[in-house]
């Protein structure tokens, strides 16, 4: 029943089965339509479904989210796709002041059956305005809830969840995703949105990573069984909630946790990964557990620079060599 | 306009004073705490603009609401609930003076951010128009609000797409301190609807059957799909902003000026010149009339007070459920606890 | 030469101290002229400065802040007010995408003088769109720099140092901290506008804590002494950059670390403080650093759970015993 | 119009068009990555609004401003090797393409947000009035960006405050795939202008000595005290809206169809219809002259390549000094170790 397919194309699958099924769906955003996508996200949906459903929007970004948050108001569920996480930083407003809290203000009146979709992180020379990831700050928001698949798989079943979910579901796409390819199983049945995956099991350290990251996680821990140190790489899948319980799970056992984010590691999603783990399994943990994360700069235009600016394949494995190392290591 | 159309428009301007009075003094008994933004002086604005609605219609509103809400039906019992936090205001308690909703009545909130009721009133239209129903939605905002950048967005985005939505400027001629001459280039909002293309009108903000009256014919084409339209009110507010605001800003003479042709002031006018502009009939209401509505109101504001006096405060439990509502059927893994 | 001031105040005196020192210092925001600013802070520099240097703005958050940076680029000395925290979501692109990234991003030709002020946090039955926090989003900004001052005599010196400045610094103001009132020396020299603070020493435990929640968690320090709990408060002051040697020193001696927050305790602050100070002193910690924060709700507005929604002096007075407890306590 | 200006302005042409196409191809061939937006059919906008600028004046840009740069003065090497991403590239190689930054010739900067532009066009102003000096701003920005709240919120306090800023829209009609009659309610840009009661004007963007002329009026007023103004420039761009851009949405007859009557074509025209507009004299450049200014442009785009191409990368330290160099002179306690 698997096909191959991108992650972009994944995406496009779900947006299309859920249109399908749902008159109430419907897409809006910069280009969405007519041009198919910045990322092509929704190619082919507009002369599918026409303008209504798949709606191209003026460079509007704060009123048009908002405009997708008055139509879940009323039951429609809409998908904004914000071009990119840069763009976002308009549409705040409309996401934290509004999405977030209108169920809740409402005294639990109102659903907020609202999808926004957003490409982000450091891709290739886009530069400091271009290279934004906003994780930190849509974690410490109460009332969205955050999915960040790594894979077309998860791709495809989050983003048909978060669809059919009537909470305001924010999905964190990576633009260096979009290319990668993978089996999809259109059919199977999907985990729960925000259950984490064990990507690779084994008992020397728990590397917990998510979206790009977690790619970049695995690659290293193939490099890092080489070298005999064996890497359980855990995928978060979703950063609110947190499946806690499954990474307590592997630290109990491998005692070392290095954590692997793009975000800049002051004040990152590592953070509270790091303090939450902790907290948990204090009694257990061999050394404190290592961030690893992007530089406290601006991302670079220069290629090598914006390079050196988040972690790469090799950081990981030297990071979880140091952890490895580390006085109280076993 | 038939006799008891009147009636009840009169009704709900001494309504929506009395209401807003009380509130007040409770708030100054240390009732309830918080924002206060009151109505005073404009409220043949929300009587007369939601005089032409339908009940199928939705409103849009922002922190100084509470006449709106109760015009468009929210019982006032709730209304006071939620000014006092209590369980049975129309918000749960979680949301109160600046957040009041309903959704049975379409009241579709008071938002607190100056220039959200544009986006939301839009997004609304636009499902409106998904489902192809003649429904109107009636977006309220502040002189102030329309320098706010969702002004721009969402009038251009209504227009370009035909969306049925009324934009009503309570233009009082302050933002707080800043008189509009001070805020806006261009202080007649109306004017603005030119970079639109779309039609916009003003009106005497006082006079509850000219809102009235302007606000039934744009409603109607709105919900005939002739698209969107801008409608701004000249109106004043006899109080300051908040009860926070002591309003040295203003002088005197200026608020005693406006205080002397308020909408109630008009109303008296009317008694004494009761001829129906529309119909030439007569539509006098006679002073025992007048009696009996005060006495109508002040029975139902005080009953809204004993309502929320009576209501007991929400528990914390009802927090995480007013944040829970729409999660409860699907399967979340554990989330973090909640304590902190 | 100390004077008793309310903070508000030492805020003003610090305005037009500097105001009356530099010619291209001005003020900006909703209401800060003729009406004297939402909290007095800019009360009579209207009639002493005139309207171009003390500028009433329309409510266009994104613009008047962005004016802010546009001016800081020719050598202007802004003093941008948002009326609060929360409305900052809307001037974010401002401040996050023009004014942290200019400096880096022309490869250090300008320089942003900008000062940012906005008063935050839960004040009394503001509900959820008045009741914000953003200390964690900003702090994840490389670019930026963040004061957070408790006291007035903190005020007034952090907000001259902030203008000073030749870089963006965002000032956190306390909207219950406006009226409290403290000594003030307008002529004893500063500490470094981003060192931390040692409020109480104590050899028991340390407390980290910023913002209001240092001036509780001292008086929950004074409860805990008569408990025989010897606390060593420690006010951060500034949240980018850290002072981390201070607090190393601290937890050196005390091993074991309370941080308290108003901020959701999800993704908040005190995760990175927690994180970053575990790696410093793990081989010293008695027990897991321990969090307390903001529940992970939007603000309540009725009063009584507003109150259970952020820590209180009781709270923390609770949370040092349980620390104390802990399995590996001393 | 002096024949030495003439010539300047269509140096400037033939160089805009020569360094476009140059850095495409360097880009094609992988010399350097990221986005590129290109300005080919648009130079008359620029080389005709600037001719007209004095040093003094400031200009504020988006992402599509490497022409902007060179007008103004900034070194065609020094763009280059920000395209680049080198050390002596116009923003140390930080800001690339999108982010042309040359504080000594004003140059303040492209934005890559679309509605930056905006408010630090106004900032800027405001810090001219306060310093009362006779300097003008020039602040680009396409007709997709007019929807942008910024706009809206900018261009009010412009005129409210009567801030000297010539607003340029480059409408050349697509906001990347979207047509402007399919973002815009108006899609006329010039005339939103009412809204603030601005004066707003459009001219001909393809025809450099219409531009010129305009904006050197428009410039003067604002300089001499009268506030802001709005000009609008019909155009179009002869490429996609950046490499990444195959331009599916238009059709090849529309493109061509503007491209017989571009900027260049129009200097042609102007080559056998040399008679000046405003003087009457002759100001014919004949085709000797053109080879010349082409070979001249060629040169220097050359150059430019060879100044790039010989510039060393930035080091990792290059970064933090950039990030770093406005706190020198502060003592600051030992922030978070640098590196992830
Ligand atoms: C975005 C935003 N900025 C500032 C405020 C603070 N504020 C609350 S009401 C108000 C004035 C609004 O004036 P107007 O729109 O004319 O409405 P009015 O209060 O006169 O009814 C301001 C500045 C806010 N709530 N939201
Ligand atoms: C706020 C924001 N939204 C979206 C984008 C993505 N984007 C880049 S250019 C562009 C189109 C801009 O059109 P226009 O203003 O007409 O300028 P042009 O590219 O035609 O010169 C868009 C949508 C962006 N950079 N910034
Ligand atoms: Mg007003
Ligand atoms: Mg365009």
């Amino acid at each position: 029943m698997a096909e191959k397919l991108a992650y972009w194309q994944a995406l496009n699958y779900a947006l299309d089965a859920e249109m399908a099924g749902d008159d109430s769906v419907f897409v809006l955003g910069e280009d969405v339509g007519l041009y198919g996508g910045a990322y092509r996200v929704t190619e082919g949906l507009y002369a599918k479904y026409g303008e209504w459903r798949v709606r191209d929007t003026p460079i509007s970004e704060n009123s048009f989210t908002g405009l997708g948050v008055g139509a879940a108001m009323i039951g429609l569920r809409p998908v904004v796709e914000i071009m990119t996480t840069n763009f976002s930083l308009l549409a705040l407003d409309a996401i934290i002041n509004m999405a977030a809290k209108i169920p809740f203000m409402s005294g639990g009146q109102f659903g907020m059956p609202l999808v926004v979709r957003m490409p982000g992180g450091v891709a290739k020379s886009l530069a400091a305005q271009h290279s934004q990831r906003l994780e930190h700050t849509l974690m410490n928001v109460p009332g969205l809830r955050i999915a960040v698949p790594a894979t077309p798989q998860d791709a495809y079943w989050q983003l048909r969840q978060a669809i059919a979910s009537d909470d305001c579901i924010v999905l964190l796409e990576h633009e260096l995703l979009y290319g990668e390819k993978g089996e999809v199983d259109l059919q199977a049945a999907s985990p729960p949105m925000h259950q984490a995956v064990v990507r690779r099991t084994g008992r020397d350290l728990t590397i917990v990573a998510y979206s790009r990251m977690a790619n970049l996680a695995q690659e290293a821990a193939d490099v890092l069984a080489g070298e005999g140190l064996d890497a359980e790489v855990i995928d978060l899948r979703s950063l609110q909630p947190i499946d806690w319980d499954l990474c307590e799970k592997s630290l109990r056992k491998t005692r070392h946790l290095l954590i692997v984010e793009e975000d800049c590691r002051f004040a990152g999603a590592g953070a509270e990964i790091a303090a939450t783990l902790t907290e948990r399994c204090f009694d257990v943990l061999a050394a404190a557990p290592l961030r690893l994360g992007g530089l406290g700069l601006p991302t670079p235009f220069n290629a090598a620079l914006e390079a050196v600016s988040i972690p790469q394949v090799d950081d990981i494995v030297e990071a979880a060599r140091q952890l490895s190392r580390s006085p109280r290591g076993t | 306009m038939e006799r008891d159309q009147l009636r009840g428009m009169v009704r709900d301007l001494l309504l929506a004073r009395r209401f807003e009075e009380r509130a007040g003094q409770a708030y100054s008994e240390g009732e309830f705490g918080g924002f206060l933004h009151l109505y005073p002086g404009e409220e043949a604005v929300a009587v007369g603009v939601l005089h032409a609605a339908e009940p199928s219609d939705y409103v849009v509103s922002t922190y100084r609401e509470h006449v709106h809400a109760l015009v468009k039906g929210v019982p006032p019992g709730r209304v006071m609930a939620e000014l006092y936090g209590r369980r049975d205001g129309c918000s749960g308690g979680m949301g109160g003076s600046m957040h009041l909703f309903d959704r049975e009545r379409r009241f579709m909130g008071g938002y607190a951010i100056v220039g959200e009721t544009f986006p939301v009133a839009i997004g609304i239209a636009y499902g409106i128009v998904m489902r192809k129903l003649s429904e109107a939605v009636i977006c309220f905002f502040g002189e102030g609000a329309a320098n706010q950048g969702t002004f721009h967005e969402s009038l251009n985005m209504a227009a370009l797409w035909r969306l049925p939505v009324l934009f009503v400027c309570e233009n009082n001629r302050y933002q707080i301190g800043t008189e509009v001459h001070r805020q806006s280039a261009l202080p007649e909002i109306h004017k603005r609807a030119c970079a639109y293309g779309m039609p916009g009108e003003n009106a005497d903000g006082m006079d509850v059957l000219a809102v009235h009256e302007v606000a039934q014919r744009m409603l109607r084409g709105i919900r005939a799909g002739q698209g969107p339209q801008l409608l701004e009110l000249n109106t004043y507010r006899f109080r300051g902003h908040s009860m926070a605001d002591a309003g040295a800003y203003r002088s005197r003479a200026e608020v005693e000026s406006y205080k002397r042709t308020g909408p109630l002031q008009r109303v008296e006018q009317d008694l004494v010149a009761p001829v129906d502009r529309l119909t030439g009939s007569s539509i006098a209401l006679d002073q025992t009339t007048m009696q009996q509505l005060r006495d109508e109101v002040e029975q139902i504001v005080e009953a809204a007070v004993a309502f929320a006096e009576a209501s007991p405060a929400p528990a914390l439990s009802d927090a995480w459920d007013a944040l829970d509502a729409n999660r409860r059927h699907e399967t979340l893994v554990r989330p973090e606890p909640r304590h902190g």
